[in-house]
């Protein structure tokens, strides 16, 4: 792994070495239980409600107890679409979720919809955003939860969640918003946007794997959904990870810290790769570029006549790291559900090519991936039986 | 999941990628919606397959598969070549990620629509029969657990 | 912190340097996303292979991919109940738990019992064991799970678990063991037990916090706890902790490593502090002191006339680490739940006592602890306005 | 859960521990099925309280409330003393984990017992009314979230 060109940061990230070293003392020496009383025992709660602290500073929070932590941003999906569908012992009730989320949204969203819940999908247009007033048509009296991601993860979108949560207020829904993609990217803030509940994972923004939080404003009732020793004020049981608490605060810290000068590079990088792209490779096209509010480091590109893995199995070849869409879905043959949502053709979402960029992220990287992609896109549309019509019908 | 050395070599260095002009039976399966397509072109002489082409839009199992299925059934006789099974492709390989399965099965359809195709040009009796992957109930997408 | 003598093994353990220096290469080099199919990502998921073999081994399973990564012990828990009550769809049936298991597994029982299905508990004889006759009288025919912990995490007794997953064959049921306490410390065979599936933790073992994971055997089903894109062969969603996988595997190796000595060295130390607290301090007694299979590092006394968090702040000034039973109920008022199961008196109950030895117990340090144990609880009984009461009515 | 340095600090070094011989009012509150009984023992002169002692068997903060309510209440007149509130012992102690609030009920109550002990001993009308601790709908354990 000598030449690796690693252009696939929204799918996970190295962590930091400063947030090791944060977590390290955690593991062998700091290491009580957070809730035994003895002085070890302290310590470790003390760290952790440090931890607590800072994430919800970074975040905006009015009050620290407001952040949970959690292993993830799966784990965090999944408790707030079902602890707050289910609060209180609900067992019915409509809830909305955007048809391109993760499917760490779309999979509970299904459980519920099988468990007593009505579920209806509103669908980003074909500028891959959710806008309101499609979100206003589908809220109903009966709504009791909206879920739309601030950020998405393939085609790196923003939504107007301020707006989209005032859509759902209005009609006396709660709102959440996963933004595993987007916090320490992209300015958040849950004041600003008034979401009641939001979903981090630690491994996007150079945090460890396993970590994550979700935010819960205070007055707003979940149902746990990791049940036991009742922790985190009995909203997540299980011993608390206090090193990953640690190393995720780390992690958010150092994002916002960075963000100023970070989000104009990356943005200058991906526009940089955009333009040579566009330029190099004949037909290919950016996934909903009309987008204004993008997240500065995600890109998908569309390479009609070429099929995603091939590329990604060829430029990995060469040393380059890119996704055709989201990891998790690697392996499966199914085209990305975001791209059909955002109506791009079935036969083109098979040539779909995702980079995402990051701290690492050099100029050289973006031009040898360039340099490598062109011949490789050569090759496969050379081997493509149907070429010459899918580019006739383009 | 995770190719086999055998599938990336096959994936990174495909064998008889092309078109034979001038073919003796052709075969294209697949559909641009499923992302597969595959596209055999071949020679027959003494009912053996003497020359044999692939094209494939497709994944790395996709090509791979294309690739393998042209290098067995080179100088085979028809009646052999038609017998090729998914198994056997994905077991020459070194096997296939469950999901990728259904990319075997392209392979070995291609085939069998190019050899039949060859057979019924020259007024003879197709021997292959319906193919798999034309099957309405057939969903590639499908993944075991 | 200088002088702690840790005597809280149970509530957590230290993660091993080794442990550490095994993970290490996967948060800032090995980082890839195991779903992810160039090079970084097929490395990841080959360290995430190689450490569930490891695991698969270490407890006896006959297939490796029978072994699923999870955050801990509470999800395994959380998973394993609710996941195999539910699988397929299934939405009523009968269960039965322990009534002495973690709240990892009553919780989840209790919300299974508000979800459709009978929840019955069988309760440990005094001895602090679950007899088979006892789950035999509990089952129904509709009987779909049992759930009964291999070792009591409070009184550290054995149970005798391949009987026990007998009875519940014998009846069509399925069987599952939280054995959080147990693996590692002593033997711990699935095959040989005979159990469906199977939870384990891996801070309880010095390995990583927010770690753990859930024997389950082939052709088991399990509805998904945690749902999203699929990893874990679709049992567990979110993104792979590689390097808590590999930190779980590496502690639960050397665990077994050590197993042979360490074992009767925990043992006979647990019989020292035994001896020693009977002898210097009247009127305790030990919990549950007539099973004979007990885990070698837990033991729990009742001091009448003293209470538990009063005598465990008043060690804890000495330096001393104990637990009046699970850290998780620590801070809440409730006498141990377990201790109620096995017949002991309330008010008894709230002078319990726990103390875990692990690897870096020695006999000074029991030798200190019992030191100063003494004059605490005179201390205490001399300030027990009931004191001469309680004695009388022993 | 995590208690203040002052709360701490009277567990440690409990002021005003015993049994004052031959008291002027006695008041023993709590059960030992709870966890908690607390015995005040005081004299009085005066309308005042000259001396008062506790035994308190209990976790951390019935031992801290108890000691500190001793300190609150030695000096004071019968009737202010009765108005001692729970918030005030907890307030006293620099705050009280919710789980633990009701251990300052058990010392106000206690004093409270003793004090109406005193009165009523004396012929006189009991001033401090009921107690909580004894209310059967009153649980302890019940913790906010
Ligand atoms: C938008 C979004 N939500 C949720 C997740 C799941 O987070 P995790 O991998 O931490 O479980 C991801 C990434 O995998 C994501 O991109
Ligand atoms: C028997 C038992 N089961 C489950 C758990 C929960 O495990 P974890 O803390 O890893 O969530 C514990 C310890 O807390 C335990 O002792």
């Amino acid at each position: 792994m000598d030449h690796t060109v690693y252009l696939d940061h929204a799918a996970t990230t190295p962590t930091d070495p400063r947030v090791v070293e944060a977590m390290l003392p955690f593991f062998t020496e700091r290491f009580g239980n957070a809730n035994s009383l003895y002085a070890l025992g302290r310590d470790a709660a003390s760290a952790l409600e440090d931890a607590r602290e800072r994430v919800a500073r970074a975040i905006g929070a009015a009050r620290a107890d407001e952040a949970v932590f959690t292993s993830g941003g799966t784990e965090s999906d999944n408790a707030a679409l079902i602890g707050l569908a289910t609060a209180g012992g609900r067992n019915r009730g409509h809830l909305i979720v955007s048809s391109f989320e993760h499917h760490a949204i779309l999979a509970p969203a299904e459980w519920l919809g099988k468990h007593g819940f009505q579920v209806s999908e509103v669908a980003p247009r074909t500028d891959g955003v959710v806008h309101p007033e499609d979100l206003a048509s589908a809220m109903r009296d009966d709504t009791v939860l909206v879920s739309v991601m601030h950020g998405n993860n393939e085609i790196g979108t923003l939504m107007p969640v301020a707006e989209l949560a005032k859509v759902a207020h209005d009609r006396g829904a709660l709102f959440h918003t996963d933004a595993a993609q987007t916090a320490g990217k992209v300015p958040f803030d849950v004041e600003a946007l008034g979401v009641d509940a939001a979903s981090f994972s630690g491994h996007k923004i150079y945090g460890p794997k396993g970590t994550g939080a979700l935010y819960l404003r205070r007055g707003v009732r979940m149902a746990p959904y990791l049940m036991g020793g009742g922790q985190e004020s009995k909203r997540r049981s299980g011993t608390s990870n206090v090193a990953g608490a640690v190393g995720f605060a780390t992690a958010l810290e150092l994002m916002l810290a960075e963000q100023a000068d970070e989000m104009p590079r990356l943005t200058a990088l991906r526009d940089h790769a955009i333009d040579a792209v566009l330029a190099r490779v004949p037909y290919a096209r950016v996934n909903a570029a009309e987008a204004r509010d993008r997240l500065p480091h995600i890109v998908n590109f569309t390479i009609p006549g070429a099929e995603g893995e091939a590329m990604l199995l060829h430029l990995d070849a060469a040393g380059i790291a890119v996704s055709t869409g989201s990891a998790c879905s690697s392996g499966s043959l199914k085209p990305s559900h975001v791209l059909l949502a955002i109506g791009c053709p079935v036969e083109l979402a098979h040539g779909s090519l995702r980079i995402s960029l990051g701290r690492s992220t050099t100029q050289d990287d973006i031009d040898y991936f360039i340099d490598r992609l062109v011949p490789v896109v050569e090759r496969l549309r050379s081997m493509n039986p149907l070429y010459d019509k899918t580019v006739a019908a383009l | 999941m995770l190719y086999t050395e055998k599938v990336m070599e096959h994936f990174g260095n495909p064998r008889n990628v092309g078109v034979i002009e001038d073919p003796d039976g052709v075969g294209e399966v697949g559909n641009p919606v499923c992302g597969d397509v595959m596209k055999i072109t071949l020679k027959v002489a003494d009912d053996c397959i003497s020359d044999i082409k692939f094209q494939t839009l497709g994944c790395g199992a996709a090509i791979a598969t294309s690739s393998i299925v042209t290098e067995m059934a080179k100088g085979m006789t028809l009646s052999e070549a038609v017998m090729i099974t998914k198994q056997q492709v994905a077991d020459e390989l070194g096997g296939l990620p469950p999901a990728k399965m259904h990319c075997s099965v392209l392979a070995t359809d291609g085939l069998k629509v190019a050899i039949d195709d060859y057979l019924v040009k020259h007024g003879r009796a197709p021997i292959a029969g319906p193919i798999t992957s034309t099957d309405p109930d057939f969903d590639p997408h499908e993944e075991e657990l």
